[in-house]
């Protein structure tokens, strides 16, 4: 897994390239935007290959983290499979989930700003 | 943004897109009432729910379809996968509880692409007639809701496409579906405007009647119009479909039983003598729609669940059944070996109930029950129960038998509240306790039959 | 099943108060128990407010009971069924065997009513 | 019915569960039938690529609070339709009390076995003399 972090003035976009599990999970949770709970995030899923539970727990982790701190992750281009699991564990309403990046660093800016 | 000025038959990426955004807050009724069904499946007319929105993005012009839920939508993708069957394209995505249009359409972003896209807001009901031309929706400059009800809404976005000439926009009425009245009455409306209005399953070859595959329907029973039947259905003799009624599938309505105003959900069996009329019923689970009341009971002689029958009790209650026949032909054999050439020569021994009783022979042989010798080897081979809830009948649910439950016991063998008793000796019957009955039978015959000629 | 005797116009009326559920468990015993009160009256009212539950063989015991009291020249009436128990009434057509009222008092009154010269 | 079996043992470390899972699927892809589409295969190889790395996960994870890592065996059953897998290690078995995360108190784990059960058709769990067994299979 290779993660990259585009910053901007009021969120990071983190692209995650690769698998996250419990192997990967660990290097996720500490890479700087993600470890900053004041910081909003767009996590860009389009090269994320597998997602399981460890995974998965760690990106809730981080958004109850975030979401304390009045920051929130919005997931952007989600694939199917990798849907299929926030779907069976019903922590898909957890998460704004975008089709298209610049619509979640968009909705970040836009609208997320004045909270 | 600018738009492209022609639309381009065949390319679908500018025709108008549909967002379809349904939230688990106002479907939480149909888990309450049905909790193994997907709301988004929910049965109108023998039609899944979203079957219904699926046609509607369809007749105003949709080819591309996305659903969105806060809920999972593993089941609904399982079954409408990638929408081929409709000829369209149907993607997935979730949405957070709280989301508006203005969320809806930021986080869909790129499926709608720029284009006219439109909005199906909430858990309602379209009420559409497929020969209106929805096609002008994409054409109207309308944005926002255009028709909206407690529960959703049907909203626009984007550009209108250029149209060819200026038709007008047709009415659009949506109705909650928030409870289980409002299901009950829309899908009586569904069924009343009948398939002329709306896309809806099954064949007939007359309208108001629309009946599924593989489905058996007795002489004797009869159909009254308006009826949708879906598949695998089985309606047995004397029983009376209609009017007004929705028999879903793998359902069994038994012998004598009527169904009006109602809706029979699939893997359903309505026992005998059963009368239902402006209800719902669902597996074991009968439902007032007016009222919200329901009743749910797993009652062989009144309303069940479908499911596979315990073949070790069966089998139990075969074998006990067969040892009880075989004991009678034991016992019986040698008064029919002497009385059955007598009464043969006299023109008495019938098939049936033995009705004159002048003399010795005919007696003895009537208070012997040798009438029913001949039905007992059938017993030995399995066809037959030796104790069951009417003698010689045919139906799922109830044995066909020998002798009958209403024998047994001193009840009237005929008459409408005979069917209520042979239900509550059949209910608790074991087979041990069937011994018990065919015994109670064979002592009890002969004295109503003299209580019978008495009166 | 608590049971009591009332005296209306030189009739004895027996009031049985049914449980909440009739059902194979309980429906042998509510047929013994109307052997005894049918000695006492054929004239009866099942009180059945409690009731909230009832399957074909509960039924098949109310009817039996009625068709008791019925032989005895008597009645059997029954009060305060709720919609429930009404609906599995009305599903079986039992409905029609029986006068039903809406509470034990109007149903034990309309007994003294029929006796009126 | 024809039927091979593959087994492999792994180390029971966390940088083998990517290989395992890897395993898994690229055994189910085998499976690829051509009555199916495209999406039902894909689907079929994905489900064991999840269910291996979650019942990978939970052996390893659980192995951790042990001295020496345990190693972790996983057998392969092929027939014609059916793939099953079975998982050995001698670690801390699941546990099967744990009701489903609710969602609402955002849960960082208890989703492994939820997510197991869900792709797959059967899933057995059982434990002989020290070993836990997680069985699990599929039918295409």
């Amino acid at each position: 897994m290779t993660i990259t972090e585009t910053t901007g003035s009021t969120h990071t976009i983190v692209t995650i390239c690769g698998t996250l599990d419990a192997s990967t999970a660990p290097d996720f949770r500490n890479s700087p935007a993600i470890a900053d709970p004041s910081r909003t995030v767009v996590i860009d899923l389009d090269k994320m290959d597998f997602l399981d539970s460890s995974g998965l727990g760690a990106l809730v982790g981080v958004l109850r983290r975030k979401q304390e701190a009045n920051a929130t992750i919005l997931l952007s281009c989600m694939n199917p499979p990798v849907r299929k699991v926030f779907d069976i564990t019903g922590t898909c309403k957890l998460f704004h989930i975008f089709d298209d990046t610049d619509a979640a660093t968009d909705y970040a800016a836009t609208y997320l700003r004045g909270r | 943004m600018p738009q492209p000025p022609l639309r381009h038959p065949g390319n679908h990426n500018n025709a108008m897109k549909t967002l379809i955004a349904i939230k688990e807050q106002h479907q939480s009724w149909v888990r309450d009432a049905f909790p193994n069904m997907h709301p988004l499946l929910l049965p109108l007319c023998n039609k899944p729910f979203i079957e219904y929105l699926i046609d509607f993005a369809i007749l105003a012009g949709s080819r591309e379809i996305r659903l969105l839920s806060d809920g999972s939508l593993m089941e609904i993708e399982e079954i409408c996968q990638t929408g081929s069957r409709w000829g369209v394209e149907l993607t997935y995505a979730n949405i957070r509880p709280e989301d508006g249009e203005r969320e809806l359409l930021h986080k869909n972003r790129k499926f709608c692409n720029g284009s006219r896209t439109m909005i199906l807001n909430g858990y309602t009901f379209i009420d559409y007639d497929k020969r209106l031309d929805y096609r002008v929706l994409a054409n109207h400059s309308a944005t926002g809701p255009i028709a909206s009800c407690s529960t959703g809404s049907i909203a626009f976005a984007g550009p209108p496409e250029p149209a060819a000439d200026d038709n007008p926009l047709p009415a659009l009425r949506i109705t909650p579906l928030d409870s289980l009245r409002s299901c009950y009455h829309i899908a009586m409306q569904i069924l009343e405007t009948g398939a002329e209005r709306y896309v809806l399953p099954g064949y007939g070859s007359e309208p108001g009647c629309a009946i599924g595959r593989n489905v058996a329907i007795a002489k004797t029973a009869e159909i009254r119009k308006p009826v949708s039947i879906g598949n695998n259905v089985q309606l047995l003799p004397g029983t009376i479909i209609g009017p007004m009624a929705v028999i879903g599938s793998n359902v069994i309505i038994d012998k004598g039983s009527s169904i009006s105003g109602s809706i029979i959900f699939d893997n359903t069996y309505i026992g005998e003598q059963l009368e239902i009329e402006g209800r719902i019923a669902s597996g074991n689970t009968l439902i007032d729609p007016e009222s919200g009341a329901s009743v749910a009971m797993e009652d062989p002689h009144l309303l069940t669940g479908i499911h596979s029958a315990t073949n070790s009790a069966t089998l139990l209650r075969k074998t006990i059944h067969a040892l009880a026949a075989a004991i009678l032909i034991l016992l019986q054999a040698i008064p029919v070996i002497i009385l059955y050439p007598l009464l043969r020569l006299q023109g008495k021994w019938k098939n049936g109930p033995i009705t004159q009783q002048a003399g010795l022979a005919e007696t003895l042989a009537a208070r012997l029950s040798l009438d029913r010798f001949p039905l007992l080897p059938k017993v030995l081979l399995g066809q037959l129960a030796i104790i069951g809830s009417a003698p010689r009948s045919n139906s799922p649910g109830c044995r066909p038998a020998v002798f009958s439950y209403a024998e047994a016991e001193d009840w009237p063998v005929t008459g409408s509240d005979a069917a209520i008793v042979e239900r509550y000796h059949a209910v608790h019957s074991t087979p041990f306790n069937d011994i018990g009955m065919t015994i109670k039978a064979l002592i009890n015959r002969p004295h109503k039959r003299n209580a019978g000629a008495a009166a | 099943m608590a049971f009591r005797l009332e005296t209306q116009n030189g009739i004895t009326i027996g009031i049985a108060e049914l449980d909440e559920r009739l059902d194979a468990e309980n429906s042998k015993a509510l047929q013994k128990a109307c052997g005894d009160w049918q000695q006492q009256t054929p004239f009866l009212v099942f009180d059945c407010t409690k009731l909230d539950f009832i399957d074909s063989s509960g039924l098949g015991a109310i009817v039996s009971c009625l068709r008791r009291s019925l032989e005895k020249n008597g009645d059997l009436k029954l009060a305060g069924l709720n919609a429930k128990v009404s609906m599995v009434f009305e599903l079986t057509k039992a409905k029609k065997l029986f006068s039903i009222f809406s509470n034990a008092s109007d149903a034990a009154a309309s007994f003294a009513a029929s006796r009126q010269p | 019915m024809n039927s091979s079996n593959i087994t492999i043992t792994l180390p029971g470390e966390l940088r083998f569960i990517r290989l395992a899972s890897k395993i898994a699927s690229n055994t189910a892809s085998l499976f690829t039938e051509t009555r199916k589409t495209e999406a039902e295969n894909w689907e079929f190889a994905h489900a064991f690529e999840l269910a291996v790395s979650e019942a990978f996960t939970n052996a390893v994870v659980h192995a951790k609070k042990q001295a020496a890592p345990q190693p972790v065996t996983i057998t392969f059953t092929l027939e014609e339709r059916k793939l099953t897998i079975a998982m050995r290690d001698s670690n801390v078995p699941f546990s099967t009390r744990t009701p489903s995360p609710d969602p609402e108190n955002y849960p960082e784990n208890g989703y492994g076995l939820l997510l197991i059960r869900t792709v797959m058709d059967t899933v057995t769990l059982t434990r002989e003399n020290d070993t836990n067994i997680i069985t699990m299979s599929k039918t295409l």
